[in-house]
């Protein structure tokens, strides 16, 4: 007899009060299976550090692989947190901080995962540091790691107190005061934060866009930085929110609880909805100027790079109208109408086409010959890739699961049950 | 709870330990130095590597001569001692600057070859092959006492010496050793790059005269399947090929390939004329039919100088190339009757002109045939002699007589060929260690050795190459450490010599060739009185210097200066000396051409009146011709050295083992995929390949690359796959120009 | 990166790129302190239950936080956002000016689900009621709903006498085996004598001369209020196939907390006392 | 980072090294290939290497007309580190100033302690002219004993390229310095690429000296050079005198794919 | 608990604040010292020389070398650093009977004709390259310029190498954070950067760095 919401919950002195959380053996039951992925991916590492990366299938050709590619869509997904905070702190949307914790949390899970790969991706990561200690204030990656960085100090400052305020950990005075006080800067976090994602978003699309050596994915310049440094921060702060409404919806699922109240989702939607509209626009007018403009200056023609199988010209018309054109629409005209199971699909393919995009940027470029002599190449990433890339996806998993089972992910999750 | 140490306490210590541990250098340099061990040389396995890279080593430069291929190159090696290890390594090597045969350049497996002392295949102490690939380290002594008991037993089969680069000094001893023996062969393999100088007495009668070519006047050259640029030749040969094909006008040396496979030559040959698969000898016959037709050639001259070219009665070469019109060797060949005769002309009227053959390492000589065929085209072009065409070179003095011969002569065995030796007859095979730069399918020694039983015995400091098919292997002293001479190129017009001095000692489990002749001359009791004969190389060589000395010719090249003195100034000490050091004795020039009458159809070997035209006719639906080619030293240790794999492994400038390359519209009717594997199956067995599609190969045509199988070099492997030139179907007369084939995927 | 290390240039670029990068360094790691030296500053009992309460108030969902005027009708749904401080709240001083107009269905000393509410007792949100005694002193005690919720073999940590009470603090705390639950303090003042569970848990508390009791329900508030927190009850409790139902209006059991596990129950109370 | 009219250069005279290559003399044997691997201490590929994974910081390349057989003709481009001169790609990327123009020499240095191997700027080379030690340097037994003491060991995990066997210049002006001149002389510094080319097909020296044959030679009708059309200034020039070999260098890759051909 | 407890526990507060603060300070005070203290000692690892030899001996008045007298340059300019012992025998073909450790070194090196593995303190990374005769006979510096004092030695000091990296404590440096300090060695890459910024040579990284 279940006399108890959280009857068989032995870590009931964890789990915040007011809300129901299945037994923890079931709990523990549906994350073996991430724990076993995490463990398989943590062999990867281990042996792309011990070993070398020889461990994978990168080449000198694709000196950038799947994780560099992976690494991007993360980062364009995870600039919800980025967003929300500075809607909810700087713009006052309220109504937001039902997913702003949720938010933080998906943030800190995509930066530290990608940081992570990034430590395994990098020859030498004993050196990480030279970067700070010797910078080319001129490379992209430069800005990237120095703003991917803090940023990830401020969102581990962000992430902290929500774990502070945990039912257990907040009976520790210290730390009841300091997540008070935490909150308390948090404005000033938020404001630091959206500068910081501002210019790693950007510089993560000038990292390819700079590369006048390779026309496919050079872009002229506004000011100091290419195009794509401009389209990259829209089309994160354009996929965040979609990510958001997509976790969270995944979250209710599979807590098979309402966590937020609908018009939550159809503002997340409408954000999204719009700003892709925008920069659906502008990538048009970007990749027009680029076919019509830059290609033909540098002697060759922008069709060319479509002919090359399987990149064809489908590649093209997938990303800018497919997963672009197509759900921004829906997004933007149907938040307020349409079920949320409609704003849902639409926000998978806001997301799909931010890592198309992203794919695109990365490996498409590096598969296209420069010289003439060149060939055309694709590559196949390893186990050894793959795996240390699920590593990443299981424990975002993993420490999402947790937040949400021990931390106040969604403080509306209470009221939610009163409708 | 206020006594003993509670947890809040515990708590408080590791904060306060946390935060002074950040005040400390601790963390920070650590941090330092974890990166500073990843610059180190204890990157990333903890301890220091066994050598270092040291700047303050005292550098030195020998200079030598390189043996890896009898191309005579001058090299210039780099040492480098280090105080306190003692020893001196060889650091780079470079050609000898001014060298009169190489002029300072090396190919890529000399420039690689101050690896060879360390090549994992090579063995470091005599062994004896047990089976595939297994072997057992014997002792010298018991390795020459079975070989001696061997040689003893096989009273009814032949003892065989096989050696790959004739007329050095060890070449002399080996031809006293077999000489001495009842039945003893001295083989050497056919000569990748001068003319054959059986064909030269054939069809000249200048018997043991050897020519070369004289590349440096040519204006035209027609290769039949030459890599004229891709190993071929000298490196001065090479060089002033290059330089003459960039000349403009009249002095532009124009470069015809005729040649089946896409080979390097073909693709960047002024011009490439793709015959059909064993239709060179046709397109010769067929250029002198137009030659002949045209009146291009002096034919009253050829008519009073041969026998055979104009004959009313009996067999004539008239007679021979009438049958072979324009129309009937386009038909042939594949090449239209105007391409044809275009070709003729021009090759006539660009003299003076050369007709080159064969001489792919990989695919091997041209049958005798056919070879007569493309001497007739060298005949009938005036070419013969002549600047710019095929010259004879002087000889060079034997350790053991001298030019004009003497007694000593008569106990050196005579220099056959592999297709002289009669099947099954050999019991001892004795194969020197010297490279060939040429494959010798070893199914053409096979079919020499006696059923009955045989022993093999390698010289060669590596298992590589066919050594791997030897019951003894007595690892002679590896590149840099032997003391040998180099005689002149075949490929060269002018005799030139140079002495190898080991510039390092050969390690002590090594057998010097002498040494080991001389043993096993003693142990089968032949000469006694003579012992000195086969020892010491110092003291043979000494002799042949001596003899060079007194011809009092010529000029020596000092490595040292770059500079060229006469030869009559020098005295014998300085003429060693000069010699020891890299140096390089050239003569003057070409050798005199004695009177010759030319025989178009050779002096003994009957000529078939019609060359056949092979790889067509048998063709079934799926029968493709296979074409093996390779490059200079293919199959030879210098070849599968472990940095070679830059050009074969790591980059596509030269397709790896078992790769072979067929035109997309035959791969595809195949059912086969670019990049993927297939199988090729010949009568003599199938090999496992890599499939690459190329555009520009002839369709039907299956160009196979040979190039030693480069997995596991560590050990020697029990041979699992056949290499593509071990299923090539062997002629009686040792060659394998033509292979049909079938492919198919795997 | 600093101009002392190798390979360090003072180009106008490096400079503008280095000092955002010290700037956002600089404001990163001062909020960061500045939070925390003002945390270590917090850690003095009053500030903490100050900073206690925030925090419990600010989890409160919306349907606990319901004006007490809007349970008199005064106002249509409003939700207080003053931590439940009437003394300071604008929107009360301004009501409280005006007549009342009552919609409330209980009249006063109605006793809804059986909970008697006592008429001349003061309420407090967090389940206390106060009574101003004769003498100026006030006595404070757990009402019948959390009287009714409390563990029945429980130790309680009553403050010792001449403990300052603050309104929202820290009123004492019961505690059963490893769970705990917190009463909160419905005024300000001085502990002056406590009762322990033979007396039914009461504090004696000098208000001092300021005394306001502005913020505690009273009267036709009550009853409604207390409805509702039966309604919330009722849902934490969890309206499934519970063996304790209250929507039959019936007499709330005694001993409900001894059908559930300390463990469990601690939550159900601490939310009913207004602790997230 | 300096401008290089400031830089007083430790020997004195600014340099701008460059190399021409006739491609008309490439047969494509693989000698400067050999040569530079053994030069720089580039160790032989293991066994699972390919022309992908492999360093060849000189790699000839082999290009065609594009015509089918038996049209097809072939020539070769020795292609390595082009030494661009202006905005290098890979300087301007990496992160942390492990790749820079020296202004004295205008040879583009990678320092591989300095690499963090990110490979950022193999990414931006459009020549491939970069390479990736995808493995622990390691040669088979006792052949390390022959390693150049010139040059050091790249470790695993960094970035490496061709520079213009800097060693050897280093060699060259410590022997100008023993005995005492300022200054190399013409012709004591070359690369092991041009001193191995047997038909004398690279020609190296200063472009800014106008009286050597390198200036010459790129100043002359046939010379041209690869991907001119980035604007990074290569200063490695290639020769030929046949125009459908000059056309290769800007050729668009997809030209061939544009009339038709598949993607094989 | 009960009510005495509770006002036990403030009672007793004080005396756990300042007990509190004293483990706290004793956590750093603790780590200073072993992170000042103990752990420079154990980063590096002393290495002995095989045998002693006075630089002051050898350069003083007595016998009066300079230094290029030993350490000599090869024809191609490269510096031959320490000289082998062939040079030594020169004047200590056998003993001359000045001290023991010239005996030990006249009977095991010299006799037999063996080498001595020095150890050398200036010993460069693998990836630096340093050309003396640049220095010295272009720069024009002195050797005391970097190896100063070392004429005077009377006994060669264990060379330390770093325990993680291996290099050589005079190479590599032992400052924090690379504050400037005072040249220490004159053989780390600080000073030679310090020292070409004085004289105001601009170079490039591949100048040093191989």
């Amino acid at each position: 007899m279940d006399r108890n919401r959280n009857n068989g919950t032995k870590d009931i002195r964890l789990v915040a009060r007011g809300v129901n959380r299945m037994p923890f053996g079931k709990f523990l039951y549906l994350l073996v299976p991430w724990l076993i992925i995490l463990a398989i991916g943590m062999y990867a590492i281990f042996l792309c550090l011990a070993k070398g990366l020889n461990q994978t299938n990168m080449d000198n050709r694709f000196a950038f692989g799947v994780w560099i590619f992976l690494d991007l869509s993360i980062i364009a997904l995870g600039a919800g947190a980025f967003f929300t905070g500075f809607l909810v702190y700087i713009l006052k949307r309220e109504e937001l901080r039902a997913v702003l914790n949720s938010a933080v949390v998906i943030g800190f899970i995509c930066y530290s995962g990608a940081i992570l790969v990034l430590m395994v991706d990098v020859g030498q990561p004993l050196r990480a540091w030279f970067t700070f200690w010797h910078p080319n204030i001129h490379s992209m990656l430069t800005e990237v790691t120095f703003c991917i960085t803090c940023y990830l100090v401020v969102l581990s400052v962000e992430y902290a107190p929500i774990v502070l305020r945990n039912k257990k950990l907040k009976e520790v005075p210290a730390f009841l005061a300091m997540q008070y006080e935490l909150h308390r800067i948090m404005p000033v976090l938020a404001g630091v934060g959206t500068f910081l994602s501002f210019f790693h978003q950007g510089s993560l699309g000038g990292l390819f866009g700079v590369l006048q050596g390779h026309p496919f994915a050079f872009r002229e310049g506004l000011a100091i930085w290419p195009t794509t440094f401009f389209l990259f921060i829209i089309s994160a702060a354009a996929a965040g929110p979609s990510f958001i409404l997509l976790t969270t919806w995944i979250a209710s699922r599979v807590s098979r609880k309402r966590l937020v109240s609908d018009n939550v989702f159809a503002l997340l939607a409408r954000i999204s909805g719009s700003l892709l509209v925008v920069y659906v626009m502008l990538k048009s007018i970007d990749t027009l100027t680029w076919l019509n403009r830059t290609v033909p200056s540098l002697g060759l023609s922008g069709i060319g790079f479509f002919l090359w199988a399987p990149f064809n010209i489908w590649i093209l018309f997938a990303e800018i109208i497919v997963f672009g054109l197509v759900p921004s629409l829906f997004l933007l005209f149907g938040s307020g109408r349409l079920r949320t199971g409609w704003l849902v699909a639409s926000s998978v393919m806001v997301c799909c086409g931010i890592v198309l995009n992203r794919f695109v940027m990365t490996i498409q470029t590096l598969s296209l010959p420069t010289m003439s002599f060149d060939r055309f190449m694709i590559y196949t990433p390893s186990w050894q890739e793959i795996a240390a890339f699920l590593f990443v996806v299981a424990y975002g998993v993993i420490i999402y699961s947790l937040s949400f089972r021990y931390l106040r992910l969604f403080p509306q999750e209470i009221e939610m049950k009163v409708n | 709870m206020a006594n003993g140490i509670s947890r809040r306490d515990w708590m408080k210590l590791v904060g306060g330990s946390a935060i002074g541990f950040m005040l400390t250098p601790i963390p920070w340099k650590i941090l330092d130095e974890s990166a500073k061990w990843t610059q180190s040389p204890s990157f990333p396995y903890g301890r220091q590597r066994e050598i270092q890279i040291h700047s303050n080593e005292r550098i030195s430069f020998s200079h030598t001569t390189c043996t890896l291929c009898p191309m005579a190159c001058g090299v210039r090696v780099r040492c480098a001692s280090e105080r306190g290890r003692g020893s001196l390594e060889a650091v780079g090597i470079t050609g000898t600057k001014g060298h009169p045969i190489s002029d300072g350049s090396l190919c890529a497996l000399g420039v690689a070859a101050i690896f060879l002392r360390y090549h994992p295949s090579r063995l470091h102490r005599p062994v004896k092959i047990i089976g595939h690939g297994k072997f057992v380290p014997v002792s010298l002594d018991e390795a020459i006492s079975d070989i001696a008991r061997a040689i003893s037993r096989s009273s009814c089969e032949s003892v065989a010496v096989l050696d790959n680069q004739p007329d050095r000094a060890i070449s002399h001893i080996y031809r006293k050793f077999v000489g001495e023996l009842k039945n003893g062969f001295y083989i050497n393999p056919p000569t990748c790059d001068g003319v054959p100088t059986r064909l030269t007495d054939q069809t000249l009668h200048t018997g043991d005269l050897a020519f070369g070519y004289d590349v440096n006047d040519a204006r035209m050259i027609v290769s039949f399947g030459t890599p004229i640029l891709d190993g071929w030749g000298t490196q001065r040969q090479f060089a002033s090929i290059s330089e003459a094909r960039r000349c403009g006008g009249d002095k532009k040396l124009k470069l015809i390939q005729v040649e089946t496979a896409h080979s390097r030559t073909a693709q960047i040959a002024d011009e490439w004329i793709p015959v059909r698969p064993g239709t060179e000898s046709a397109f010769a016959l067929g250029m002198a039919n137009v030659m002949v037709r045209e009146r291009l050639c002096n034919i009253d001259r050829l008519r009073m100088y041969s026998a055979d070219f104009d004959n009313a009665a009996g067999d004539s070469f008239m007679k021979l190339i009438e049958k072979y019109p324009p129309a009937y060797v386009s038909e042939k060949t594949g090449i239209p009757a105007d391409k044809l005769v275009e070709v003729t002309r021009e090759v006539a009227r660009r003299k003076p002109a050369i007709v080159m053959f064969g001489g792919n390492p990989g695919s091997g000589p041209f049958r005798l045939d056919e070879q007569l065929a493309f001497m007739g085209l060298n005949i009938l072009l005036g070419s013969i002699g002549t600047k710019g065409g095929l010259k004879p070179r002087g000889k060079l003095p034997s350790p053991y007589y001298g030019l004009h011969g003497s007694d000593d002569s008569n106990h050196l065995a005579s220099m056959k060929q592999l297709s002289d030796i009669p099947d099954g007859s050999i019991g001892v095979l004795i194969m020197d260690g010297a490279d060939s730069g040429c494959a010798i399918p070893w199914e053409t020694v096979e079919r020499k050795l006696s059923p009955a039983g045989h022993t093999i015995v390698s010289l060669a400091p590596y298992l590589a190459g066919n050594a791997v098919h030897a019951d003894y292997i007595l690892p002679s002293p590896a590149y840099l450490e032997t003391a040998d001479d180099v005689p002149t190129p075949s490929s060269a017009t002018v005799a030139s010599y140079s002495v190898v001095s080991p510039i390092f000692s050969a390690p002590k489990f090594s057998v010097r060739p002498n040494g080991f002749i001389n043993s096993l001359a003693e142990a089968l009791n032949i000469r006694r009185s003579s012992r000195s004969d086969f020892s010491g190389m110092e003291y043979i060589l000494k002799k042949r210097v001596e003899k060079l000395h007194s011809m009092a010719k010529g000029n020596v090249f000092n490595a040292e200066t770059g500079r060229s003195e006469r030869l009559s100034g020098l005295s014998l000490p300085q003429f060693l000396e000069r010699l020891k050091k890299g140096g390089c004795w050239i003569d003057d020039g070409p050798a005199e051409l004695p009177p010759i009458r030319y025989s178009f159809l050779g002096g003994t070997h009957l000529p078939r009146n019609n060359v056949p035209v092979q790889g067509e006719g048998n063709n079934g639906p799926r029968e493709l011709v296979l074409l093996p080619l390779g490059t200079r030293g293919v199959l030879t240790a210098a070849q599968s050295n472990p940095i070679m794999s830059k050009l074969y492994q790591e980059s596509g400038l030269r397709m790896s083992a078992n790769t072979v390359s067929v035109n997309p519209s035959t791969g595809r009717a195949a059912g086969l995929k670019d990049g993927g594997k297939a199988r090729v199956r010949t009568e003599n067995g199938t090999a496992y390949v890599m499939v690459r599609f190329d555009k520009s190969v002839m369709p039907g045509i299956i160009q196979a690359s040979v190039v030693p199988l480069t997995k596991s070099p560590d050990r020697a492997e029990p041979k699992i796959e056949d290499s593509v030139i071990d299923i090539c179907k062997i002629d009686s007369d040792s060659t394998w120009r033509i292979t049909n084939a079938m492919i198919e995927p795997a | 990166m600093l101009p002392w290390v190798y390979g360090f240039t003072w180009q106008t670029g490096n400079i503008i790129f280095l000092s955002i990068f010290y700037s956002v360094v600089a404001v990163i790691l001062g909020s960061f302190s500045i939070a925390a030296i003002r945390a270590f500053r917090d850690l003095k009992p009053d500030r903490l239950d100050e900073i206690r309460w925030h925090f419990d108030f600010e989890s409160l969902p919306e349907f606990a936080k319901v004006c007490r005027h809007a349970f008199t009708g005064e106002v249509n749904q409003r939700v207080c956002r003053n931590g439940f401080d009437c003394r300071t709240c604008k929107v009360h001083s301004k009501i409280t000016g005006v007549p009342r107009i009552t919609k409330s269905v209980y009249s006063e000393g109605e006793i809804p689900f059986g909970l008697k509410i006592s008429a001349n007792c003061l309420y407090h949100r967090g389940h206390t009621w106060v009574r101003v005694e004769s003498d100026g002193t006030l006595t404070l005690g757990l009402d019948k709903l959390a009287e009714g919720l409390v563990w029945s073999q429980c130790e309680a940590d009553l403050p010792a006498v001449g403990t300052r009470l603050h309104v929202n603090g820290t009123g004492w705390y019961f505690r059963k085996e490893a769970s705990r639950a917190r009463v909160l303090s419905p005024v300000d003042g001085e502990v002056i004598a406590v009762g322990g569970r033979k007396e039914g848990f009461y504090l004696k508390v000098n208000p001092g001369n300021d005394s306001d009791l502005r913020h505690l329900l009273k009267g036709l508030e009550v009853g409604p209020w207390m409805t509702s927190e039966v309604e919330r009850l009722e849902m934490a409790l969890g309206a499934s196939d519970g063996a304790v139902s209250l929507a039959d209006g019936g007499v709330l059991l005694d001993n409900i907390a001894a059908n559930y596990p300390e463990q469990g129950w601690e939550d159900i109370l601490a939310l009913m006392l207004l602790e997230s | 980072m300096t401008n290089g009219n400031q830089v007083k250069s430790l020997t004195g005279k600014k340099h701008n090294f460059g190399m021409v290559i006739d491609v008309d003399r490439c047969t494509g044997c693989g000698a400067c290939m050999i040569a530079c691997a053994v030069e720089n201490n580039v160790p032989p590929g293991p066994v699972d290497a390919t022309d992908r994974t492999g360093i060849t910081l000189m790699r000839v390349y082999k290009a065609d007309n594009g015509m089918d057989f038996p049209d097809n003709e072939s020539v070769f481009f020795p292609v390595s580190c082009q030494q661009c001169e202006h905005h290098p790609p890979c300087v301007s990327v990496c992160p942390q100033n492990a790749v820079e123009v020296d202004p004295a020499t205008g040879i583009v240095g990678q320092i591989p302690v300095r690499c963090l191997g990110c490979r950022y700027c193999m990414a931006a080379c459009p020549y491939h002219a970069r390479y990736f030690n995808w493995w622990d340097p390691v040669w088979p037994e006792g052949m390390e004993r022959s390693l150049n003491p010139d040059v050091s060991l790249r470790m695993r995990g960094v970035v490496e390229k061709c520079n213009f066997c800097f060693h050897r210049l280093q060699a060259a002006r410590e022997k100008a310095a023993a005995e005492g001149r300022d200054e190399i002389k013409e012709g004591e510094y070359i690369p092991a690429c041009v001193e191995s080319c047997p038909t004398s097909a690279m020609t190296f020296g200063d472009l800014l000296d106008e009286g050597s044959e390198v200036y010459r030679l790129a100043q002359s009708n046939g010379s041209f050079r690869i991907l001119e059309r980035l604007g990074t200034g290569p200063k490695i020039y290639y020769f030929s005198e046949r125009e459908w070999v000059r056309n290769i260098a800007e050729k668009d890759p997809a030209s061939a794919l544009k009339r038709g051909a598949t993607t094989d | 608990m009960n009510t005495t407890d509770a006002i036990n526990r403030n009672a007793s507060k004080g005396t756990d604040d300042v007990r509190g603060k004293t483990i706290f300070f004793f956590g750093i005070v603790g780590m200073l010292f072993l992170g000042w203290i103990i752990f420079p000692f154990f980063i590096y690892a002393p290495v002995a020389q095989p045998v002693q030899f006075s630089h002051s001996t050898h350069a003083g008045d007595n016998v009066g070398l300079k230094c290029v007298d030993c350490h000599s340059y090869d024809k191609d300019g490269r510096f031959l650093g320490i000289p082998g012992t062939s040079k030594c025998a020169g004047c200590h073909s056998h003993t001359i009977g000045v001290s023991d450790e010239e005996k030990k070194f006249v009977d095991e090196y010299i006799l037999r004709h063996k080498e001595i593995r020095w150890v050398v303190y200036s010993s460069q990374p693998e990836n630096v390259y340093f050309s003396h005769a640049t220095h010295v006979k272009v720069g024009k510096l002195d050797c005391e310029t970097c190896h100063f004092g070392h004429e005077f030695t009377d006994k060669l000091r264990p060379a330390r190498f770093s325990r993680i990296s291996g290099y050589s404590i005079d190479v590599s440096g032992s400052t924090l954070l690379d504050i400037p300090s005072t040249p220490s060695t004159g053989m780390r890459m600080d000073d030679c950067a310090g020292c070409h910024n004085k004289r105001g040579h601009k170079e490039s990284c591949i100048d040093c760095h191989k």
